[in-house]
C-alpha cells in the first residue's frame, strides 16, 4: 500500500527545492511559517505563548528569535481580541497567522470569525477583505479531556466565506499551511495534535512511530503548496469508499487492513469548499460509503458528507451510508478510548457496508 | 394435396402451456392466408393465430379452455402442394391423436412453425408465402436492454402525451416496432377491453376511494411486514385423511354435544399439535433474533387466528396442553366472541407460542400463512374435500384436508418441520391417539 | 447599616421618564476653559482628572475660552458648520424617504453631528476610522458623494455594496471608513489591530475606533483596551456617550457615578472626557489624541458626552421610555446652534447666511436623491441582479456556488 | 439615459431558423414571446447560408449547361457561348432572400411575437439588455432561449479582409475572380468552389486532410472527386496554408511533402468550418456547463441553468438548420407544458456539390464501429433508366440494415439531384422500416427513386435490375 510521494504531489504546485528532510508535523508547520515569514514581510504571527516560548506544542519555536518581536509576538489571553485584531490587521493589508491554543477555546472568538472575518469581503462588496489564517490544534487521543480534545470543524464548515482545512501528514501540513497563508480568504487551519509527532492508527497501546521514520515524513525544505479544495486519494481501493480527514485517515487505513477490506480512503484535506468531484467519482466506483470523523455525531460534518453522497450517488449506492463518529457526549477523560472511534468501530462499519 | 400443421407458437418469457380461448374456424372451413384461425392466451397476453397458408381445416388441436403445450399441434390443414407435415398418417380421425410414439418436435421443425409466424407475440403478422424459403428472421426476442424502442414519430409523440415510457411497451410490429394498437393495449392494461356492452353491467367505472391505514389495520400491517422482513418463511403442505377424525367428531357431538358443546375440528387439531410439539420442542418456541435466543416453552399457548370486522386478530388459548377438546372448544368460542366485540384484553391477545390459522369453508387447497412473530411456526388449515383415493388397490372416496404450515427457517430445519407435521398428521389420521397420549 | 436589613438589587434608573422631567446634574459638567491641557506625552495616570472632568471650549456666552481653544480659522469653522447641517438635513430627508417606503430602514445622528465632523477634520487622509452606524458625519466631513450613500440606502443597481447590506451600513475604504458591522463593539479590537499593523510596518497612519455607551459593555471593548495598552497601539478609542442605547439609559452600561473615560485610565490608557456638542472642544481633543498616537505614545480613550436627540432608528419611538422634550433642556445644547452663535459673535456669520446655507444644502440633498432614485429603489425592483448574490463569498467562486446559481437560474 | 423595462415569458436571442421557429411555435401555443435579432431575421441560413448558396449553385449549373451546349453536347443542342452578368444573378438571389426573410417577419407578427431589432446582452439568467440604438431596453423573462447559431472559423494565418473572403462575401460577389483558391474542401468549400468553377473561374482547393469531404466515406466521395477532375478543378490534399503571399495576391502553402510554394489567386475563400457564436453577448457570465466550445444541453435542450435553453449550432454537431428548427419547436412545446424529447432516429445531411451527396443514419463503417451486424447494398445510377435520361449516371444509392431483423439503419447516396431522395431516406429510418417494406413498395418508373427500391431488393439478395 505504498503511496509514492510523487503521485501524492500531483496537483501540488511545487516550486520545492528538490532537497527534502524528515520532519514531524510540528517541524513541517514551523517550516511553513518560517518560509512565509521570509518571503512576505506582511506575514505576522501571534497568539498565546507563541513568541519567546515558541508555543505550547513548540510549533513556532525559534521564529521570534529569527524574525523579531514585530513579526512574532505573544498575545493576551483573549481569543476574541486575537482574532479581532487580526481582522483589523488583515484589513490594513497584513497576512496575520494567529493561533488559538486549543480548538476548544475558539468559542469566545466566534463573533469575530463568523460575523466579521467570514463576511468582510461580502458585506463590503470586496472593499475590505480578511486574508488571515487561524491555526487551532484539535482532536483527541492525548487524554486531554473535555476542553483539549474537541474537533469543532462542523461549526466552521457551516459558515460560508470560511475555508476549513485539516492536514493528516507533515507534507500536506506544510503545503496546505503555505497555501492557506497565501489565500486571500479567511482560513481555519485545524491541526490534529495527536498527529503532531507521528501517525496514529487508533491502537493507543502501541508505541508511536515518529514521522521522521515514515514515508510521509519527507518534506521539502523550501516553498511549495498543496492546493486548497483538492482531496487526496490516500489509498486506492474498490470495495468501499471511506471519506475522512485528520487522524481518522490513519485509523481508517488500519481498520481496512485489519478487516481485510480493499477500501478506497479519501483524505479530504480541505473540508469546505469540498472537492465533491473526487468524492462522487470514488463512491460511484465502489457503490459503498463510510464516513469517519472524531467529532460528535449529530450535525457533524459527516452528516453533510452523507447528504451529498446520497444526493449525487444514490443510484450507485448498494448499501446505506455508514457514519463512524464520536458519541454525542462531551469528550471524556478516563474513557478516552471508549469515545475515540478506533479501528474496531471503523472496521465494523466497513463490514456492515460490505454486507448490506 | 399436402398437410400443413400449425403448432402452438412459443410466446416468449419461457411460457410452457398456452390456453385455447376461441376457435375462429371449424373443420371443413376453407381458410385464406392471414385469416385468424384461433385466439390463444397466456397470463400475459391474448394472441390471435393467423393462417400462414391457404387451405381447408382438417382438425383442431383441442377444445376451448384446454391448455396445449408450446409446439403441440394446433390446427391441421389440407393445402395445395407439399405442406409442411410428413406423409399424412392416413385420414386423421378427429379424436385427439396421441403424439406418435417417439415423436419429438425437432428444433428446426418448431423453428419453422414459429418462423412462419414472424413478429412478436401478438396479433396479425405479415404472412410469408409457403413456397418462400424460411426467411432469415429469428424469433422476435423482446428488445435488449438499452436498445432504443422502434416507433414512428406519431406513436412516440402520443406516448409522451400519455406519459408512457416506450421501453415498457411490447411492439407487435415488424422487428418489434410499436404500433398505435400496442399503445392502446398497454393503456388498457394488456387485456383488450371488451366491446362496451349496451346495458349498464359492463359500464366503465372511474371512481376511487382512499382509505387511511390506521388503528388495528395499521398494527396488522406492521406486524405482517415485520414478520415477512425478519423471518425467512418456508411453507410445508401435507395432505391429511380426516375421514376417521370427522367420523369420530360426529359421534362425539351426537353423544356429548348437548351437555359438553359441539366440537369443531379445531380443538382436535389443537390436541394433535399439543402432542406433536412434545416430540418437536423447537416448534413450540419463540425466537428473539436480536438477542439471538430461542426460548422453548413447556406450556402450549395456541394463538387462534380469528377474522373480526376490524381485521385479523389472534386471541390465545392459554395452556392448551391442560385442556381437553371440549375445554379448548369453549375457550375458543369465548375468545372469538370477545375479539369480535373488541373486548379481548391485551393478555388474551398475546403470549401465544404457536398459532393455528384457518379460513374455514374458504380454506382453499393450499396457503402460505405468515408466522406470528416472534413465534417460529404456524399451522394453516385448508378446506376438507372429498376425493377419490386409491386405498389398497381400490378407489375409495375419502375426506382429505391439507395442512399448509410455515416455519422460520433460521431456527427450524426442513426435516424438523416435516417431522412435526407428519406427527400431527399421524394423530389426526388415528384420532384415538388424541385421547390416549 | 444594621446587619439584619434584607439585601436588595440596585438597578440603575434614569432620572427622567415620560412625564417626569430629567435631572441632568449627573452629567457633572465643568465650566468651559477650566480644564488644563497636558502635553501629549502625559502619563496615563495624570489624565485621571481629565477622564472625570469635561473639556469644553465654547462657554455659555458662546466664546472660545481656555487652553484647549484650537483657534481655528473661519474657513474650517464654516466647513464644520456646513458639514453638520448637511448631515442633519440628509438625515431628516432620509427619514421621510423611509416613511415613503423607498428605504427599508434608516438611522439618524441628530444632536451628535459635531463629534464625527470635527474628529474627521482632526485626522489625516489615510487614517482609518472604524465607525458605528451613527458616524455618517465622518463621511460627510470627508465629502463622500451623497449619490453613492443614497444608492446604498436605496439598495438600487448603483449601490456600491450590490444591495447586500442594510441601509446605513456603508463601507468606503478610500475615505478611511471601515465597513460597518451590525454586531456591536467588534470594530474596537479591529481598530487596535489595524493600528498595530500600521506600527509594525512603520507607517504614519493611525486608527480611530468608535463605540456607543451601551456597547462598551461588550467584551470586545475591554479586549480592545487591553490590546491597545499592551501594544501601545497608535489608536484613538471614541466612546460616544449619547445617554441612550435604544431604551437603555447609559447607567445600565456602567456609566453611573463613573465616567466611561475612567475605564481607559483603569486599563492604563490616557483618557479624556469631552463635551461632544462643542465643535471646538471635539476638534481640540481629537488633535491631542491623534498627535499622541502619531508620536508612538500609544492610545487615547475619549468619552464624547452628547445626547441622542432622535430615535435609535426608524423602528423606534423614544417617547415610550423618556420625556419627549428631553433634548430641549439637555445642558450641552445643540452643536449646530452653539457653533452658529459663536460664528455670529465673531462676526463671521449671520442669520441670512445661515438661512441661505440651509436652503442650498436642502436643494443639494434633494437633487442627489432625485438622481439616485433614477437608478431605482428597493420597491421598484431595480435592485442588483440576484446573480451577484453568489459573488464575493470567496475570492474565486467555488464549484458548489456556481451549481447553486445554476439551480436558482439567474 | 435610464433604461426602459419590459418583461415577457419567453425571450429568444437569435432570429435564425432555430430562433424564429421556436418563437412562432411559442406564439401558436399562446406563450408571450420576444425575439431579439441583431442582424436579419432568418439568420445564417436564409441570409448568408443555405438559401443563397443553393441559388448561386442553381445559377452556376444553368450557366455551365449553356456553356456545354456551346461545346459538344450529345443532345445535339448548339448555342453560342453564354455570358453571365453576375451582378444580376446576385440581385436575383437577394430577391429570394428578401422574400423569405419578409415571410419570416410576417409569420412572427401573425403569431404575436414581438421582434426587437438590436444586439442583445445577457445581464443574468433571466434578464437581457438590448441596444436598439436609443435608450437600452431591459427585458426580464421566465425562460431564456439561446439561438445565436455559429460563425465562420477564421484562420489566424489568413485573416478575412481584402481578397480573403468567407462564404458570406463569396455569396455576394460583385465580380468573378480569375483564379479562386478555396482553403478547406469540406461541404461549404466544395459547394462554392464547384459553383465558381461552373461560373467560369479557375478554382484550386487546399485541404489539410487526406481527401475531399473528410466527414464522408471514400465510396461517397469518389464520384465527387472525378467530377472535380472533369470540371478541371485542381486539388492539393494534405496541404496547409501558411499565410498570404508576400505580394498579397495569393497564399503561401505547404503541401503533404513539406515543400512550400505560393499559389497566386485573385480571391481566396476560407471555408475551414464554423464555430458556435458564444462571445459578444455576455453568455460567459452565466457560467453554464460547456461541451468543448458548445453549450452543453440535455435531450430537452435544457442548459445547466434552470429555465435557460439552447438550440441549433450553438449546441453542437450536426450544425444543420433543420436540426435547429426541430429543437426550437420542441422547446416551445415543453415550455407550454407538454412532455417532449429530442430523440430523432436520424437527421439527414445533404451536400449540394456536383454530384450531390446525401447521408442519413449509419454508414457501414458507423455500424461496424458500433458493433451492429449489418447488411449493406448499392444500386448504381448507371443501371437506372431515369438517370440516363438526365445524363447523370454517376453515383449510387446505398442502404444499410440490421442483419437480424432487416430494420434499415442508414441510407447514403451520391449522384445528380439525389438531395430530394433524402425525404424517402429519413422517413424510412424514422418509421423503423425494414428492407421488406421498401422492397415491397411500388416505386414510380422511371424515377431515380427506383434505385432506392432496387438497393433494398439487392440487400435482400434478389435485385431485379442488376
Amino acid at each position: 500500500m505504498k503511496r509514492d510521494i510523487d503521485k501524492h504531489t500531483a496537483g501540488a504546485e511545487t516550486e520545492a527545492e528538490t532537497k527534502t528532510t524528515p520532519m514531524t508535523m510540528i517541524q513541517a508547520l514551523r517550516s511553513a511559517m518560517d518560509v512565509m515569514l521570509g518571503r512576505d514581510d506582511n506575514v505576522v504571527i501571534y497568539g498565546q505563548d507563541v513568541g519567546y516560548f515558541g508555543g505550547v506544542f513548540r510549533v513556532t519555536d525559534g521564529l521570534q528569535a529569527k524574525y523579531g518581536r514585530q513579526r512574532v509576538f505573544d498575545a493576551p489571553i483573549s481569543e476574541g481580541g486575537i482574532v479581532g485584531t487580526a481582522v483589523g490587521m488583515a484589513a490594513y493589508g497584513l497576512r496575520p497567522v494567529v493561533e488559538i491554543q486549543f480548538a476548544d477555546y475558539f468559542y469566545p472568538a466566534t463573533d469575530q470569525i463568523v460575523s466579521e472575518a467570514a463576511r468582510l469581503r461580502y458585506r463590503s462588496a470586496g472593499d475590505f477583505t480578511a486574508p488571515l489564517t487561524i491555526r487551532m490544534p484539535c482532536g483527541g487521543g492525548i487524554y486531554g479531556g473535555q476542553t483539549h480534545s474537541q474537533s469543532p470543524e462542523a461549526f466552521f464548515t457551516h459558515v460560508c466565506g470560511l475555508r476549513t482545512v485539516m492536514p493528516s501528514n507533515p507534507y500536506d501540513a506544510k503545503g496546505l499551511l503555505i497555501a492557506a497563508i497565501e489565500n486571500d480568504d479567511p482560513v481555519i487551519f485545524l491541526e490534529p495534535k495527536r498527529l503532531y509527532n507521528g501517525p496514529f492508527d487508533g491502537h493507543h497501546d502501541r508505541p508511536v512511530v515518529s514521522w521522521a521514520r515514515h514515508r510521509m515524513g519527507d518534506v521539502p525544505e523550501g516553498h511549495y503548496t498543496v492546493p486548497l479544495d483538492k482531496a487526496a486519494v490516500f489509498r486506492e481501493g474498490n470495495d468501499v469508499t471511506v471519506l475522512t480527514y485528520g487522524t481518522m485517515v490513519w485509523v481508517s487505513e488500519a481498520a481496512a487492513a485489519e478487516a481485510g477490506i480493499d477500501a478506497e480512503i479519501i483524505d479530504l484535506r480541505t473540508l469546505w469548499p469540498l472537492d465533491l468531484e473526487t468524492v462522487v467519482a470514488s463512491v460511484n466506483k465502489t457503490g459503498r460509503c463510510v464516513v469517519v470523523h472524531e467529532a460528535t455525531r449529530t450535525s457533524g460534518f459527516g452528516a453533510e458528507l452523507a447528504a451529498l453522497v446520497q444526493e449525487h450517488c444514490f443510484y450507485h449506492l448498494e448499501a446505506p451510508i455508514e457514519r463512524v463518529t464520536g458519541w454525542d457526549t462531551p469528550y471524556p477523560h478516563a474513557q478516552e478510548w471508549a469515545y475515540f472511534p478506533g479501528p474496531d468501530r471503523v472496521g465494523a462499519a466497513l463490514k456492515r457496508a460490505m454486507e448490506a | 394435396m399436402g398437410t400443413h400443421v400449425i403448432r402452438m407458437p412459443d410466446l416468449g418469457e419461457g411460457i410452457a402451456e398456452v390456453e385455447v380461448v376461441a376457435w375462429r374456424v371449424q373443420p371443413g372451413d376453407a381458410v385464406v392466408e392471414d385469416q385468424v384461425l384461433a385466439d390463444v392466451m397466456t397470463d400475459k397476453a391474448t394472441v390471435e393465430i393467423p393462417s400462414p397458408v391457404h387451405g381447408t381445416v382438417v382438425a383442431l388441436g383441442g377444445n376451448v379452455g384446454e391448455s396445449l403445450a408450446v409446439g403441440a399441434e394446433l390446427i391441421r390443414l389440407d393445402v395445395e402442394g407439399a405442406g409442411n407435415a410428413p406423409a399424412a398418417a392416413g385420414a386423421v380421425a378427429d379424436e385427439p391423436a396421441e403424439l406418435p410414439h417417439g415423436f419429438v418436435p425437432e428444433p428446426e421443425r418448431v423453428e419453422e412453425a414459429v418462423a412462419s409466424i414472424a413478429g412478436a407475440p401478438a396479433a396479425e403478422a405479415p404472412a410469408a408465402a409457403p413456397a418462400a424459403p424460411p426467411r432469415p428472421v429469428q424469433a422476435p426476442a423482446l428488445r435488449l436492454a438499452g436498445e432504443k424502442p422502434l416507433a414512428a414519430p406519431a406513436v412516440r409523440k402520443r406516448a409522451w402525451d400519455l406519459g408512457i415510457e416506450l421501453h415498457y411497451v411490447a411492439g407487435s410490429g415488424p422487428a418489434g416496432r410499436i404500433t398505435h394498437a400496442d399503445l392502446d393495449a398497454y393503456v388498457a392494461g394488456q387485456r383488450r377491453p371488451p366491446a362496451p356492452a349496451p346495458d349498464g353491467r359492463y359500464a366503465q367505472r372511474d371512481g376511487e376511494e382512499t382509505v387511511p391505514v390506521i388503528g388495528l389495520r395499521r398494527k396488522i400491517a406492521e406486524r405482517m411486514q415485520l414478520a415477512k422482513r425478519r423471518i425467512p418463511h418456508f411453507t410445508y403442505v401435507e395432505e391429511v385423511d380426516v375421514t376417521e377424525l370427522e367420523a369420530l367428531r360426529v359421534q362425539l357431538n351426537a353423544r356429548y354435544g348437548d351437555d359438553r358443546g359441539k366440537l369443531t375440528l379445531l380443538p382436535l387439531l389443537m390436541r394433535a399439535v399439543v402432542l406433536a410439539v412434545r416430540r418437536f420442542p423447537d416448534i413450540n418456541a419463540r425466537y428473539d433474533d436480536e438477542a439471538n435466543v430461542v426460548t422453548r416453552h413447556e406450556p402450549v399457548h395456541i394463538g387462534i387466528a380469528t377474522q373480526t370486522d376490524a381485521g385479523l386478530m389472534v386471541p390465545v388459548v392459554r395452556h392448551a396442553e391442560a385442556r381437553d377438546p371440549w375445554s379448548s372448544a369453549a375457550e375458543i368460542a369465548r375468545l372469538a366472541d370477545a375479539a369480535r366485540h373488541g373486548k379481548a384484553t391485551r393478555d388474551e391477545l398475546s403470549g401465544s407460542t404457536i398459532t393455528i390459522t384457518s379460513l374455514g369453508a374458504l380454506g382453499g387447497i393450499v396457503s402460505t400463512p405468515v408466522i406470528n412473530h416472534p413465534e417460529v411456526a404456524i399451522v394453516g388449515v385448508n378446506r376438507i374435500v372429498e376425493r377419490p383415493v386409491i386405498r389398497n388397490g381400490g378407489m375409495v372416496a375419502r375426506k382429505l384436508m391439507n395442512l399448509s404450515s410455515s416455519f422460520d427457517h433460521r431456527v427450524i430445519d426442513g426435516m424438523v418441520a416435516a417431522g412435526f407435521i407428519q406427527a400431527v398428521r399421524g394423530y389426526l389420521e388415528c384420532p384415538a391417539t388424541l385421547f390416549v397420549e | 447599616m444594621s446587619q439584619s436589613q434584607p439585601l436588595s438589587l440596585h438597578v440603575p434608573e434614569p432620572t427622567g421618564r415620560p412625564g417626569c422631567k430629567t435631572d441632568f446634574s449627573y452629567l457633572d459638567i465643568h465650566a468651559a476653559g477650566t480644564t488644563p491641557r497636558p502635553p501629549v506625552d502625559v502619563r496615563y495616570q495624570d489624565t485621571a482628572e481629565l477622564a472625570a472632568g469635561m473639556i469644553r471650549v465654547l462657554d455659555d456666552g458662546d466664546d472660545a475660552v481656555g487652553p484647549w481653544d484650537p483657534q481655528l480659522d473661519r474657513d474650517l469653522l464654516l466647513f464644520g458648520l456646513r458639514t453638520m447641517m448637511k448631515t442633519r438635513i440628509f438625515d431628516a430627508r432620509m427619514v421621510i424617504a423611509q416613511r415613503q417606503k423607498k428605504l427599508s430602514f434608516y438611522m439618524t445622528c441628530l444632536g451628535e453631528e459635531a463629534i464625527g465632523t470635527a474628529h474627521a477634520l482632526a485626522l489625516r487622509d489615510g487614517d482609518m476610522c472604524f465607525p458605528t452606524y451613527r458616524q455618517q458625519s465622518l463621511l460627510m466631513a470627508r465629502e463622500y458623494p451623497l449619490l453613492d450613500m443614497l444608492c446604498q440606502l436605496l439598495s438600487n443597481e448603483h449601490d456600491p455594496l450590490k444591495g447586500r447590506q442594510l441601509p446605513v451600513m456603508y463601507s468606503v475604504k478610500a475615505k478611511g471608513f471601515f465597513t460597518i458591522s451590525g454586531n456591536l463593539a467588534t470594530q474596537i479590537p479591529q481598530a487596535v489591530g489595524w493600528a498595530m499593523a500600521s506600527a509594525i510596518k512603520g507607517d504614519t497612519k493611525i486608527a480611530s475606533g468608535w463605540i456607543g455607551d451601551g456597547a462598551t459593555a461588550e467584551s470586545d471593548f475591554h479586549t480592545g483596551l487591553t490590546f491597545a495598552h499592551v501594544y501601545r497601539a497608535p489608536v484613538i478609542l471614541n466612546v460616544v456617550n449619547n445617554q441612550w442605547a435604544i431604551s437603555t439609559f447609559q447607567a445600565i452600561a456602567g456609566g453611573e457615578s463613573v465616567s466611561f473615560a475612567a475605564r481607559g485610565v483603569g486599563a492604563g490608557i490616557a483618557s479624556l472626557r469631552v463635551d461632544g456638542n462643542d465643535f471646538l472642544a471635539v476638534y481640540a481633543a481629537s488633535c491631542w489624541a491623534a498627535e499622541r498616537a502619531r508620536s508612538n505614545l500609544g492610545p487615547t480613550l475619549i468619552e464624547w458626552v452628547t445626547y441622542r436627540a432622535g430615535p435609535h432608528s426608524t423602528s423606534d419611538d423614544p417617547s415610550r421610555y423618556r420625556p419627549a422634550d428631553e433634548w430641549t433642556y439637555f445642558p450641552l445644547g445643540d452643536p449646530i446652534a452653539r457653533l452658529r452663535r459663536h460664528l455670529v459673535k465673531k462676526g463671521w456669520w449671520s442669520d441670512a447666511d445661515h438661512a441661505a446655507l440651509q436652503a442650498e444644502l436642502e436643494a443639494e440633498v434633494l437633487a442627489a436623491q432625485r438622481e439616485a432614485e433614477r437608478h431605482g429603489t428597493l420597491i421598484d425592483g431595480h435592485v442588483p441582479s440576484a446573480a451577484s448574490m453568489f459573488e464575493d463569498v470567496y475570492k474565486e467562486m467555488p464549484e458548489h456556488l456556481r451549481r447553486q446559481r445554476q439551480q436558482l437560474g439567474v | 439615459m435610464a433604461e426602459t423595462y419590459d418583461s415577457t415569458t419567453l425571450l429568444v436571442i437569435g432570429g435564425g431558423p432555430g430562433g424564429y421557429v421556436a418563437a412562432i411555435r411559442a406564439g401558436q401555443l399562446g406563450i408571450p414571446t420576444v425575439l431579439v435579432e441583431g442582424a436579419d431575421l432568418g439568420g445564417t441560413c436564409l441570409n448568408i447560408g443555405c438559401i443563397p448558396s443553393k441559388a448561386l449553385i442553381h445559377a452556376a449549373d444553368a450557366f455551365h449547361q449553356a456553356a456545354r451546349y456551346a461545346g459538344e453536347s450529345p443532345l445535339g443542342i448548339r448555342t453560342a457561348p453564354p455570358t453571365i452578368a453576375i451582378a444580376s444573378t446576385v440581385a436575383w438571389k437577394d430577391g429570394i432572400v428578401g422574400r423569405l426573410t419578409g415571410g419570416v417577419g410576417a409569420l412572427l407578427k401573425k403569431n404575436g411575437v414581438r421582434v426587437v431589432h438590436g444586439w442583445a446582452r445577457i445581464l443574468d439568467g433571466k434578464t437581457v439588455e438590448v441596444d436598439e440604438g436609443g435608450a437600452p431596453l431591459r427585458i426580464r423573462c421566465e425562460h431564456l432561449l439561446l439561438a445565436t447559431g455559429s460563425q465562420a472559423v477564421e484562420l489566424p494565418s489568413l485573416p478575412f479582409g481584402g481578397n480573403v473572403v468567407s462564404s458570406t462575401e463569396a455569396l455576394a460577389p460583385s465580380t468573378l475572380p480569375g483564379h479562386l483558391v478555396v482553403v478547406g474542401a469540406g461541404y461549404i468549400g466544395l459547394e462554392l468552389g464547384i459553383a465558381y468553377r461552373k461560373l467560369g473561374a479557375r478554382v484550386t482547393f487546399v485541404e489539410a486532410a487526406g481527401r475531399l469531404l473528410p466527414a464522408y466515406d471514400d465510396e461517397l466521395v469518389r464520384p465527387v472527386a472525378t467530377s472535380l477532375t472533369r470540371l478541371g478543378i485542381a486539388v492539393h490534399l494534405e496541404a496547409s496554408v501558411l499565410g498570404p503571399a508576400d505580394d498579397g495576391r495569393g497564399v503561401r502553402m505547404r503541401d503533404g511533402g513539406g515543400t512550400e510554394s505560393v499559389l497566386a489567386a485573385d480571391r481566396v475563400l476560407v471555408a475551414v468550418g464554423r464555430r458556435p457564436r458564444t462571445e459578444g453577448f455576455g453568455l460567459e457570465g452565466l457560467l453554464l456547463d460547456m461541451n468543448g466550445r458548445f453549450v452543453h444541453i440535455d435531450n430537452q435542450c435544457r442548459t445547466s441553468m434552470r429555465n435557460v435553453w439552447a438550440i441549433g449550432d450553438l449546441t453542437g454537431e450536426p450544425m444543420l438548420a433543420h436540426r435547429a428548427m426541430a429543437q426550437g419547436e420542441m422547446v416551445a412545446e415543453i415550455i407550454a407544458g407538454r412532455r417532449r424529447h429530442f430523440t430523432p432516429a436520424a437527421i439527414p445531411a445533404v451536400c449540394f456539390t456536383d454530384p450531390e451527396v446525401v447521408v442519413v443514419g449509419m454508414t457501414p463503417q458507423d455500424a461496424a464501429r458500433l458493433g451492429i451486424d449489418c447488411i449493406s447494398a448499392h444500386f448504381p445510377f448507371a443501371a437506372n433508366g431515369r438517370a440516363m435520361t438526365l445524363e447523370a449516371t454517376d453515383g449510387f444509392v446505398r442502404v444499410v440494415a440490421r442483419r437480424d431483423n432487416h430494420v434499415i439503419v442508414g441510407w447514403q447516396a451520391v449522384g445528380g439531384a439525389v438531395s430530394e431522395l433524402s425525404t424517402a431516406f429519413v422517413q424510412a429510418i424514422e418509421m423503423g422500416a425494414q428492407l421488406e417494406d421498401v422492397a415491397g413498395t411500388i416505386h414510380a418508373h422511371p424515377t431515380l427513386g427506383e434505385a432506392v427500391q432496387e438497393a433494398a431488393l439487392r440487400a435482400l439478395g434478389h435485385a431485379l435490375h442488376v
